[in-house]
């Protein structure tokens, strides 16, 4: 049936976009300076007063300055919920998602584009709640991203139901008697699940923050940072046991642990709260962006020398 | 089976006729290789500057069952898989009971005497020649007690009862087979053969197409969802993600394996939510992406569109439609996604839906629903189906050199960029790709939230009614720029056929048909459903009465959904609905009979109490 | 504040006016108690026999900000929470500034003195009263330097110019803070009574409601979402399952902890799939379930809708529709999901949608809709929306001995079973719960693949188009069991208003003032939607201009969700839409402009060409 | 605002629909003999010949029959795939759900109904990919119901994609160059899920899956079984290494491995394929139906004689 009559030519602006943007302004190039707060910070955070939040936001923006990354080469993304209105208040490219899927849209940025730096924010409903499968299997494809789960224990947003993290005992709105289901054990979670990097860390430790942040961003392959972020709000005084000045105990990871052995991982993520802090696991292992780039470059060989449209061409010529 | 000349004394003495076309129809069970006598037949046609359509069933269950495949071809338009067959080739009981009623009085049933024989009240109905199919096959092959081949067999009995191109079809049949052991080609050659020299008993007529000369016409072959995942490895696009099901799963396969010789990727990723997640995400990376699926992978999308619609990221999303609700008719013919495709998700979320009508429009559409992506920064709905995806048609073969473009981003760093400009010119939103450098280090950030030019949040009451009305007000500018759709036959009459999707075909052979018998009936098919391009009142005004033929059902208030949408835009009660839901294609014949009924009854008649 | 009698003189020697009714708005910041006040003001009106309605505003971060809670109060029927206020009281400047223009002309400001002056170019047009409220309740409760207890401080104040019942509402203010602390209960009637006892300088006037007498009326007064989960309490559920999302928690929270009492449970689910899913289980085990959610939520329970639709499964799904689209505006009112409520989800999957249209339909609305869902054996969608979920209203107490239900399953064995039996007398089907014995030892599959009438899976076209049938012809019926809407004004006229969900109020408000007018304008309003009732073209014959008033978009043809179906069923292109998308409930005036513009504009102009 | 108007009472059909059931039959009481597979058996299953679903469907028609369940007191629920045809072979009350979310549902059915077996039936592809998630909420919340996941490695319903746990290097559609991504391990997953019953078998060994059936059944609370089930069909040979016959090794748990040791299971969930069949792990844990039943029994004793009408009223007296 010749379907042409429908002038689908007429209907296809070939000649891109690219026309309608702005001229390209003239910047000073060079050696570029390190970013500063001032130049990181966009809205200011509606985060509660002594929201565990603020710290975490400081220190990637003190890690933006000191790894001198770029504006444009920042990505931050997150879905929904009080941890996860972070892109807002970062002054570069970001996204603010739906509720629980900020790792497949993240990873979607990390596989086409291996020149951006890719961090994901969230809280613990969003990544083990809704968000769980995604977790599992952006883990064990090893896609290149850092993903900081700011655990607070709680829904913030939402306003004081029971979160997936939430521990036996603790009243909610959804368990006014106090919750009764076993939480999830976030770090048991991601090594499980096959992530080659697993951190643990607090907001009340800022260089803490730092250094998981800079080795998590280092790592190739998917990284993910527990942080221990309180909602004063909605549940004060979760984490004191992990405080020193509030008479709790910051364990780092002991110094003997080994970091490739995924049982002594388990068992440290067994240990019970406050447990220890910093890298429980880190493996390098093919990432799911290094395998397609492999896949591609083994294609690519074959058409060598090709334009895009002569390749198609070939594959009509078969279908004559 | 159109004769176009007297008949000619062929070679072996029986009657040959010249025909225009013919309507074979092949029958069996899963496992025979049907699928490929068809192929064959159709890439024949191709070759040979002819059209062809086919249709086929799927049984729904693996371990298979009983299968057919329709092929008409024709040295004319072929318009659709035909009503009735010419010639049923089967090889069992089961499929000679199930299908002669497919076959025209008069027709031929070709069937395999090994597993069958004639039902004898038919032997008057129907030219019945029996040929010992599997056991001849055998035999060919060099008696391994298999019947494998038995198809290729009987191509070469249909080859010489049509007298086919022999050297095409076996080249054909090489091409099929190179790469794999030679024994294979020899086998099949074998088997075509044998079936070639095969001395047809009763055959007390043969055909022979009226050549054709389009000039030289190139074609290509190929079915819906290839002409839609090539369509849109010629838009451009290079990342795409989706989660198998059927009739989808097709699209993505093709697109795994192919966008990687483009430098591009395709991910299966853990569900439909992730697919549509991930490919959201390469598309605000900077290069429209595609994701797809088919009944309730569409449903899970329906929260990440809106989440597109709301940010205003471009995305392709296709929808091969299938029999519903719920898991439904998994294998099966429906076009009851419209209403999901335009309306589908929480709020109101505008977004773009296009669907394609042959296998030649699935390339071109796929092509324009990526550019019309960019164009309106919006997400659009390819709403195909099951008929369209598993039927082949050959089409002259696109300019490729022309046609493909290239859609990478541009980096060129701005002064300043509010993405949801309210004052921009032509009122569309533009995203900046990441990796864009803004001199007043001032960056975006999209958001499903209300926001204000910049992405961030507001609750402002008077910014939610501007911004609604901005993501509104680009898609009135898009209809404005569509083109009214043409009018098959007079713009004036009694009856105006309205269709969408695969419903063209037959829908313009109605319309032949009937305006060969007299009646003032037109057609009009609608590729562009939402928004809906405009004109359309100005062309219904032609006629006494309006009626939009689709696949899906009557609803609670007598019409179909294009029909609904359309009755709502236009409030003219001449507007009524022609639905079925057999999960088959239509057939030009229902078409004709449901149009005539319902034109005759009380024009009134659907409007409830 | 309308005035129903002549001024006398109050003890204090100002004038006291006999009023009918009062707007009093109050504005502030989220954690100044602002809602309780309101709260108080309301079940006072409650316990005195009058009617009253509430609106607020809620801030979308949690940190806070600004809040405003408006309260009617009426000895007559109140049917909105007012366009304009009579007194305004406020805390803060910002409060005063964005909420002066909401005040009548002639209004009262009770404000704060000790955080904000009057804006002197507004002395006129508004009557100032400042007292030092914040330092005047440190005072009160004994110098701690807090304020916390200001919001009682000035519910004194309101309570010394509107001469309310004061035992009343000290009985109230106890029984609030039972169980907490003695000295809760002693500071807050410490503030109250400070505040009484301030001597209101400037108070030229005070106000005394008519008594009221309607033989005892015996009051409830809740929020729109407390009526709907008691609703479901009542109707017999003893099963829930949700995720949390606003304005939805609520009633989980709520059903979470009322439900053990019943001997049921309500899980929280870690997605809204899960919910929906765990939901159908527990009906499909034998008692209507309910499920819920809002906006994003509702987009993804669309696919398992589809099951229950295609299984016939009784469900009951809430609705409280926000601001969308995505996550839009999370504690804004918009009635944006009609479309997804009657139309979401792939294939043609039909469900029943009703739309309560006060607080106390929700609750009398969730009976029905379990009701309908047991009935017809289908997902029933509640759709109520922000308005009126968090709006509170005085309400007769309902028969609870009378109303509440017990709709636990039959066991009882039976001889043979099919629940899609297509000859079922009234075309319903009907399920057996599991652990009902079957004697004749065959049992029927519940599924969502196209099924014979056992559930057992079936690629039969025939059998597809007769099921199809049987989903929808049981909403005929269902449609023809409904009563028709009443008109509120004359059956004829003009313009007739048409409405749905919280709109009801302020429309009966705009009929009645255009009335008074002498415009022969009335309003009719549909609580069932999908299917809509019989006989509404009749009501619309009445009238030159069909109205409907939503607060949706108005899309790319220029009408809201309502009128897109109503323009569909009835082709009538007098039915026009009125919409809004500001995120806050129509205005009275809004409606009436709105409405005498459009009919004063050409009948057709909002069919594009 | 009045709206009584609107006559809600009209609309309450307050009967309820009992009424309207056929009258019950003659039943033959007292002493119900066990059901044989023929009373046990429904459609002829539409699965290929040589599938290993076949034979976990007899054995669980034997296992009916030996525990002399009723056909009205089974329920077999499944979502969607070859393997989740399951109930329409099954006389007796069933469900087919949609893909990847028949655990919430069977949920739904275990925790209203405790008079009820609740099995759960489905592929590889159905539990993992997109059913990941209800797995390890289902898990952790340790709800009673048994979950048998016929693993083929391959999703077979759609026609040979890639699955979750498809083994790197094997080709399928949508890998014909050699599957990349990590697969999943599903009983890693299960025990860091927190599931209290976690076992493995094969459908090449009957008489397991039949002992591994029973033990699950008797389990209180969540159990889960892997079931190697070849698709002959997509993935023919996959798990010869685990049959004798075809020169494979079927090890079964070491004798003295403690099944309640969470790390010991852990360990034997790492071993190579074929690894180890048997149950990994086993532990009396509070079930979420125990714990909502408590939270039931509690509430209703300070709510003591009196009718559901009532206690309704005592909330709406407060709201006066
Ligand atoms: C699909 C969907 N469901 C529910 C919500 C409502 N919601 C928003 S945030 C949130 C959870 C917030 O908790 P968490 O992820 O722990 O973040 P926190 O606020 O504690 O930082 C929920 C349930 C939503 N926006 N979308
Ligand atoms: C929402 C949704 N997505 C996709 C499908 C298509 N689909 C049906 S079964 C299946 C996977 C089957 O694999 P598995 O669960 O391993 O079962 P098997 O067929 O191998 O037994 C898929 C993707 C569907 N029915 N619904
Ligand atoms: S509610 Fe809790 S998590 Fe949210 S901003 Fe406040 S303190 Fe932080
Ligand atoms: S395709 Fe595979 S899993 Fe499905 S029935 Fe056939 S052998 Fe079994
Ligand atoms: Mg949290
Ligand atoms: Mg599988």
């Amino acid at each position: 049936m010749s379907t042409l009559a429908i002038a689908h030519e007429a209907l296809l602006p070939r000649t891109g976009l690219a026309a309608q943007l702005p001229p390209p302004p003239d910047l000073p190039e060079g050696d570029r300076k390190p970013l500063t707060k001032k130049e990181t910070a966009a809205d200011h955070p509606t985060w509660c007063p002594g929201c565990g939040d603020f710290s975490v936001l400081a220190f990637y923006y003190k890690l933006i300055e000191k790894r001198k990354i770029h504006h444009e080469k920042i990505t931050t993304i997150a879905g929904i919920g009080c941890s996860s209105r972070f892109p807002y208040f970062v002054q570069a490219h970001g996204a603010h998602y739906i509720h629980g899927r900020a790792l497949p849209f993240a990873s979607g940025i990390s596989l086409s584009r291996p020149d951006l730096h890719v961090f994901v924010f969230g809280g613990d409903g969003d990544a083990f709640s809704i968000g769980g499968n995604h977790f599992t299997h952006t883990a064990r494809k090893n896609i290149k991203l850092t993903y900081v789960v700011m655990d607070n224990w709680v829904y913030g947003l939402t306003k004081a139901q029971t979160s997936p993290t939430t521990p036996i005992g603790h009243k909610s709105k959804t368990d006014i008697w106090g919750a009764a289901d076993r939480p999830i054990n976030p770090m048991k979670q991601a090594i499980s699940a096959g992530a080659t990097f697993v951190a643990r860390t607090a907001a009340t430790n800022p260089n803490h923050i730092l250094a998981m942040m800079e080795a998590a961003m280092d790592h190739d392959g998917f990284s993910f940072i527990q942080c221990l972020s309180e909602c004063i709000e909605f549940f004060p005084g979760s984490f004191d046991a992990s405080i020193p000045r509030k008479g709790g105990v910051f364990n780092l990871v002991p110094e003997n642990h080994d970091v490739t052995d995924e049982f002594a991982a388990y068992k440290l993520a067994d240990e019970p709260f406050p447990g220890s802090f910093g890298i429980f696991y880190k493996k390098d292992a093919p990432t799911k962006n290094g395998n397609e780039a492999k896949i591609i470059s083994d294609h690519r060989a074959k058409v060598a020398g090709l334009a895009d449209w002569q390749i198609l061409q070939k594959s009509f010529d078969r279908m004559k | 089976m159109s004769d176009s000349g007297l008949p000619v004394a062929a070679a072996n003495g029986t009657k040959l006729s010249k025909i225009s076309e013919a309507v074979i129809r092949i029958a069996g069970n899963s496992q025979d290789g049907i699928q490929a006598i068809g192929g064959f037949l159709a890439r024949l046609a191709g070759r040979s500057e002819q059209e062809v359509m086919t249709f086929m069933t799927i049984p729904s269950t693996i371990s298979g069952g009983p299968s057919l495949f329709q092929v008409r071809i024709g040295s004319g338009e072929v318009l659709s898989a035909g009503d009735d067959a010419d010639v049923l080739l089967c090889f069992y009981e089961h499929s000679y009971l199930a299908n002669a009623g497919a076959l025209k009085k008069g027709g031929i049933v070709l069937y395999d005497s090994d597993h069958m024989e004639p039902n004898p009240e038919w032997e008057t109905l129907y030219r019945h020649i029996g040929v010992p199919i599997s056991s001849l096959t055998i035999e060919a092959v060099g008696g391994t007690g298999k019947d494998k081949g038995k198809n290729i067999y009987a191509l070469g009995l249909v080859a010489k009862m049509f007298h086919l191109d022999v050297p095409k079809l076996t080249r054909l049949i090489e091409e099929r087979f190179t790469g794999k052991d030679p024994t294979v080609v020899q086998n099949a050659l074998g088997c075509f053969h044998a079936g070639y020299g095969h001395e047809l008993q009763h055959l007390f007529e043969s055909f022979a197409f009226n050549t054709v000369d389009k000039g030289g016409r190139n074609q290509v072959v190929m079915g819906g969802n290839e002409a839609i995942a090539y369509g849109l490895l010629a838009a451009g696009v290079r990342f795409g993600a989706g989660y198998p099901i059927t009739p989808w799963s097709d699209i993505m396969e093709l697109l795994r394996r192919e966008l990687p010789k483009y430098g591009g990727t395709f991910v299966q990723c853990e569900d439909e939510i992730a697919a549509v997640s991930m490919a959201i995400g390469a598309s605000y990376a900077g290069r429209v992406a595609v994701t797809g699926s088919s009944g309730p992978g569409v449903s899970l999308k329906t929260e990440a569109l809106g989440w597109a619609s709301m940010a205003e990221m471009p995305l392709v999303i296709i929808d091969v439609q299938r029999g519903g609700p719920s898991t439904g008719m998994p294998t099966n013919v429906e076009q009851s996604d419209l209403n999901i495709a335009c309306f589908g998700g929480h709020g109101d979320s505008p977004r773009v839906v296009l669907a394609p009508c042959s296998v030649e429009d699935c390339f071109y559409t796929a092509i324009e629903a990526v550019n019309i992506a960019r164009k309106y920064s919006t997400p659009v709905i390819l709403l195909t189906d099951q008929g369209i995806a598993t039927r082949i048609e050959a089409f002259p073969a696109p300019d490729l050199e022309k046609i493909c473009q290239d859609i990478g981003p541009d980096f060129t760093a701005v002064a300043d960029h509010k993405p949801y400009d309210l004052a921009a010119v032509d009122g569309i939103t533009r995203h900046l790709a990441p990796g864009t450098r803004v001199a007043s280090g001032k960056y975006p950030v999209v958001t499903g939230l209300e926001h204000d030019e910049l992405g961030h949040p507001s609750g402002s009451p008077t910014l939610h009614m501007l911004m609604t009305a901005k993501r509104r007000n680009k898609y009135k500018k898009l209809a404005s720029e569509l083109p009214t759709p043409q009018i098959y036959g007079a713009p004036e009459g009694e009856i105006l056929l309205v269709g969408w999707g695969s419903v063209l075909g037959p829908l313009r052979e109605a319309v032949q048909q009937a305006r060969a018998a007299g009646e003032a009936i037109s057609a009009v098919h609608i590729r562009h459903l939402h928004p809906l391009p405009n004109g359309l009142d100005n062309i219904f005004a032609g006629f006494r009465h309006v009626l939009v033929v689709e696949l899906n059902d009557e609803g609670f208030y007598g019409y179909g959904q294009l029909a609904g949408i359309l009755r709502a835009r236009f409030c003219d009660p001449k507007i009524r609905g022609i639905t079925k839901t057999d999960g088959l294609p239509w057939k030009v014949r229902e078409i004709l009979d449901r149009a005539r009924a319902t034109a005759g009854s009380n024009a009134n008649s659907t409007l409830p109490a």
